[in-house]
């Protein structure tokens, strides 16, 4: 893990509200793994307005060897950062935190991404050789982020849309419901037998469900999630999310432990 | 750059630099180890230990307020047992001021703290933070009555066999009159300030933020007020005073150094700059070898007024 | 946006909207009326005013500091009799809540300004500042002290036929102390807070920057601190509470109604932005229009807690 | 005096740390005097570091009508305005201010500029049409700002640079000394006669110098002072500069009372 002054090398619109940044810092790019991520400063020395860092997930590694990130614009933090030219400089610490355990040896992954949630899913995705089928959810069409701009290709990907306006018309949990209730024998792709992996990001009524429905059907799974972080390191206590009940622990930190974990390891009531 | 001696002594505690890390700011040292050793710092204030480990206040446990932020982490801790087995060892091979940041709510509880640690070596210091709620008192911090102050400090003393930096609380109408009754007391150094008293509501849900509805606001915003404060402390006890509040960069910890602290804490300046402490250092050196001075010591308490 | 009510009621007075412009931030209502008639306004506080003229401190008065100000004006102020003569035919003209800002040095001179403005038209309230020093006790502020608090709310409320804001330091370990007392001697509303002490050393000239050495820190660093106090004095008097502190935005004075406010006061933001009052009237329209909410008192002290 | 979002029509770097931007806004424009001065906003709502507006004082109307303003980057305000493009929009507060008491008709005017004092006498130059010499005084000569970027044309100038690359080797009270000096009836330009006005805008240390020279010379003299500002309008009391011992009132308000005083107005002791 370092902390690096990167050279912002492209920062484009790429759908509604959604940037797609990549930055040069080699080093954490070679250190980096799926589900891991960086805090970005955002303003310049010595304005100090915001104050605090921001995590973003990291996205995946260019063909150029450039760190990815694909973030939307919610607040004052990233309105700034869609403001960052290819002149510009950017203090990158990472790569942070505990990413995804990667499935087993042709075990089977079902990756599933809510809106921004695509992020570290599609950087898992690179990753994975295995077999692997992609469940997307966004709002609208507009808000569609291509395999393309993902770097990934030859992936079995869906798609769902809250209001129709692409795929599904509904929630992108429907799609790995339907999948995962069609009988293996009739599946191409990897399914609930043992050995496959889901793997999800995205709001967190999404994870609860995607959660409930691992913890079901006796799936194993892993959740990537979000919290508000001040130090990124494991310094602060600032990021803690309730442990599941049977723990040894009450909290743990979604910036060291996590931000992914074990759906066995949260309380699901509690989060 | 050279030539700069930077070496503050604080009574009988001598630091190769006046920058420290704040409590709770900096983990246990290791955390930022790979981007700051700790040994090319003044010393390391560790996250404050309480007799039992805590595990802290429910989630959401910090948010950015303008230039600062609120925290109500709820002084979650290992505890003292866990500190002395799994994260002292560490901290012992270190090459530079160890100080341990102690807290209870009860005297009782202060006194147990400090003499656990007693005898330990590779402690250079014990940090007393007052700023917390006294359970004899219906939760009113101990570090808001002078009385109650002074008491702490003297339970802490009557256990401990290191210097004594008693971390006052800036929750008050006159912290002269706290840091008078402390000094008198016996407390070997003074360490302010902790945290303002602060709270953030979501007007979207209209709750407060934190789980805790309110907590402690630091960063920048909140410098002017340390400031002061550390200028009127220094003007009121004798005893060594140690800077703390809102500082990010080296012109910041002059600010200080010149008011008459003769160290400063770098707390929430480490989120915003995870090498802050460290280049703050070379920003103090930068700033004597450009005016010749020799020793930051003839920086120290230099403001000139009238 | 038409529909919702912005009226609120405190007690005997009654505005239009529940925003108003800050003592000494607005000056005397007519520096802004190009940009803000004060007559959309909730009201305006106007510049503090005492029995004598006063010139105030030396130069520089301001200085910027992260999210906020430090002013040390010293209260400079055109005293009470210009004020009556130059000032007031104005403010008699508007069809607004003209609050005057009241200070002394002693009960006397609260008094005696208190008099002086007693069955003139066109005044809506006092707000009387008690975080003056009083100098028969060595420049204490009147305002740290319960007793001396109270003594110059009595002392203001023998003088004056109309209602009395007293408006609270937060420079106090327990500000409900201050407002309980307040409240006991008749005040009839409280405002809060006025500025938190700061400082700010040049560290190229090693002085301090405000020619006064200390200032007023006030602006969005201070909110967080701001919003709590008026928290906790909502939860501890019956009297209506005025919110001051840092509120730029609708959003941030939606904080401050939320928490029980029942109306705010902008002073620092008036100078980030000259319209930021009437921005935030029109945004509290809109947040009442998209959440069906028909009149503002819906929101105030609508704070979900536990 | 009005309040408006204007378009950055240009924002150029046309010498060392100096930038020109002109700035849409007709109304401010139509009524602007020389010698007044407008309040920016240099960051976009809601970022509150640095918090308060930057006084700039205007330096001209162009040709196509917009507002000229002239500055150095000193600090963080003036570089975050450094980066402004002609994309982006800033909140303008002005006309604000007393400026300048126009010569007599016929009367000479010394226009006396130290760095980027250039500014009002600029706009002053433009407006006076009696005769006028403008001396201007810089560190170096990449300093110099070009009689073009002020958008003069036909005006008698002369330069001093402190480090001697550009003109007369010291100080521009050099230039305005040995001008006084020369006895009238070798002069082509205004001289110390009756109706000369001086006019100066520079660091404190010129204005001093050009204060004490026409106090004692019997010149009338009108300078433009600096003080740190919050409202600008005359409200907040942030601005105070000491009035002369023998005024009426103990302070000058520099942002209504000027930022244009005539020096007998000043304590030149205590400033
Ligand atoms: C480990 C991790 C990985 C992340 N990866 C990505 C990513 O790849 N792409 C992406 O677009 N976003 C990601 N986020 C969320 C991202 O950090 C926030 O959107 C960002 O910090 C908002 O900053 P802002 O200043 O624009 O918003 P603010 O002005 O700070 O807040 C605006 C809104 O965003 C919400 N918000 C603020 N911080 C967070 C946060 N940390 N998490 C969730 N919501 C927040 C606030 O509650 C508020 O409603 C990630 C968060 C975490 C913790
Ligand atoms: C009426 C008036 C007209 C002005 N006209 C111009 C102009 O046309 N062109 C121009 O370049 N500048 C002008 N200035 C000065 C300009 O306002 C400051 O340079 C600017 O505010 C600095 O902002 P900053 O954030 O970059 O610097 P900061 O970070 O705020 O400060 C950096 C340095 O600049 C100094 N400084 C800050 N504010 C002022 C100030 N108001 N006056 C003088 N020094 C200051 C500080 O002491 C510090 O040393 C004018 C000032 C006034 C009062
Ligand atoms: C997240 C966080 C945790 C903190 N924990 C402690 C603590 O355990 N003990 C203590 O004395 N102070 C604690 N503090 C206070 C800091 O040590 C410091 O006094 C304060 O934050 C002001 O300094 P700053 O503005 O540089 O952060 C904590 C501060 C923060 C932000
Ligand atoms: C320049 C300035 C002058 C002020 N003058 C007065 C005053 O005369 N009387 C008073 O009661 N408060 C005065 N205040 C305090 C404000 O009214 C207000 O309480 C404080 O600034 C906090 O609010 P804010 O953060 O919105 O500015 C002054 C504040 C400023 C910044
Ligand atoms: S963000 Fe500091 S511990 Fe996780
Ligand atoms: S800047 Fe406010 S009165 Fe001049």
């Amino acid at each position: 893990m370092i902390e690096q002054n990167c050279k912002v090398v492209s920062n484009d619109l790429i759908a509604a509200d959604t940037y797609r940044m990549t930055l040069d810092c080699p080093e954490i790019a070679a250190d980096a793994q799926p589900g891991q991520f960086v805090m970005l400063k955002v303003t310049h020395h010595p304005i100090a307005d915001p104050l605090l860092r921001r995590p973003f997930s990291i996205a995946g590694i260019t063909a150029r060897g450039h760190l990815l990130v694909l973030y939307r614009v919610v607040g004052r933090g990233t309105r700034l950062m869609a403001s960052f030219g290819p002149e510009d400089r950017c203090w990158v610490l990472g790569p942070l935190g505990t990413g995804f355990e990667l499935p087993k040896k042709n075990g089977g992954s079902l990756l599933v991404a809510g809106g921004m949630g695509i992020a570290p899913l599609g950087f898992l995705a690179q990753r994975v050789d295995s077999p692997r089928h992609l469940f997307t959810g966004y709002g609208s069409a507009d808000q569609i982020i291509s395999m393309e701009d993902l770097g990934l290709s030859q992936i079995d990907a869906r798609v769902a849309t809250e209001d129709g306006t692409a795929g599904h018309h509904g929630m992108v949990t429907d799609l790995l419901l339907a999948h995962i209730e069609t009988p293996a024998s009739h599946q191409e792709k990897p399914g609930k037998g043992a050995g496959t992996v889901v793997y999800a990001c995205g709001p967190l009524p999404m994870l609860k469900a995607v959660a409930a429905l691992a913890l079901k059907e006796g799936i194993s799974c892993q959740v990537s999630l979000e919290s508000v972080m001040a130090c990124g390191l494991g310094a602060c206590q600032g990021c803690a999310v309730r442990a599941a009940p049977e723990s040894q622990r009450q909290y743990h930190h979604v910036c060291q432990d996590g931000p992914v974990f074990d759906v066995r390891a949260l309380d699901w009531d509690g989060i | 750059m050279d030539g700069v001696d930077l070496r503050v002594r604080l009574g009988s505690l001598e630091l190769k630099n006046p920058v420290l890390a704040a409590s709770g700011t900096f983990g246990y040292g290791r955390e930022y180890s790979e981007l700051v050793h700790p040994d090319r710092l003044g010393g390391i204030v560790v996250k404050g230990i309480s007799l039992e480990p805590r595990a802290g206040n429910p989630p959401p446990r910090i948010i950015e307020t303008p230039c600062g932020m609120l925290n109500a982490i709820g002084l979650a801790n290992v505890g003292l047992n866990t500190f002395l087995k799994e994260k002292l060892p560490w901290l012992q091979s270190l090459h530079t001021a160890v100080i341990v940041n102690i807290y209870g709510h009860t005297l009782e509880e202060y006194a147990r703290v400090a003499a656990g640690l007693r005898g330990i070596d590779g402690i250079s210091a014990l940090e007393v933070n007052i700023s917390c709620p006294n359970v004899a008192r219906g939760g009113m911090a101990f570090g808001t009555d002078p009385d109650m102050s002074a008491r702490v400090t003297e339970a802490v003393l009557r256990e401990t066999d290191r210097p004594v930096i008693v971390k006052l609380s800036p929750n008050v109408t006159d912290i002269r009159v706290i840091a008078k009754a402390v000094e008198a007391a016996g407390a070997h150094m003074l360490s302010l300030i902790n945290t303002l008293t602060g709270m953030a509501v979501d007007v979207h849900r209209r709750r407060a933020v934190l789980g805790n509805v309110t907590g402690g606001l630091s960063g920048p915003a909140i410098r002017p007020v340390a400031l002061h404060m550390v200028h009127q402390v220094v003007h009121t006890v004798k005893i060594p005073v140690i800077g703390i509040g809102g500082i990010l960069t080296a012109e910041d910890a002059l600010q200080f150094l010149v008011a008459g602290a003769r160290a400063v804490q770098v707390g929430t300046g480490n989120f915003v700059n995870p090498t802050a402490t460290a280049d703050i250092i070379e920003g103090l050196n930068r700033y004597c070898a450009e005016r010749n001075i020799s020793t930051i010591e003839d920086v120290i308490g230099t403001l000139e007024t009238g």
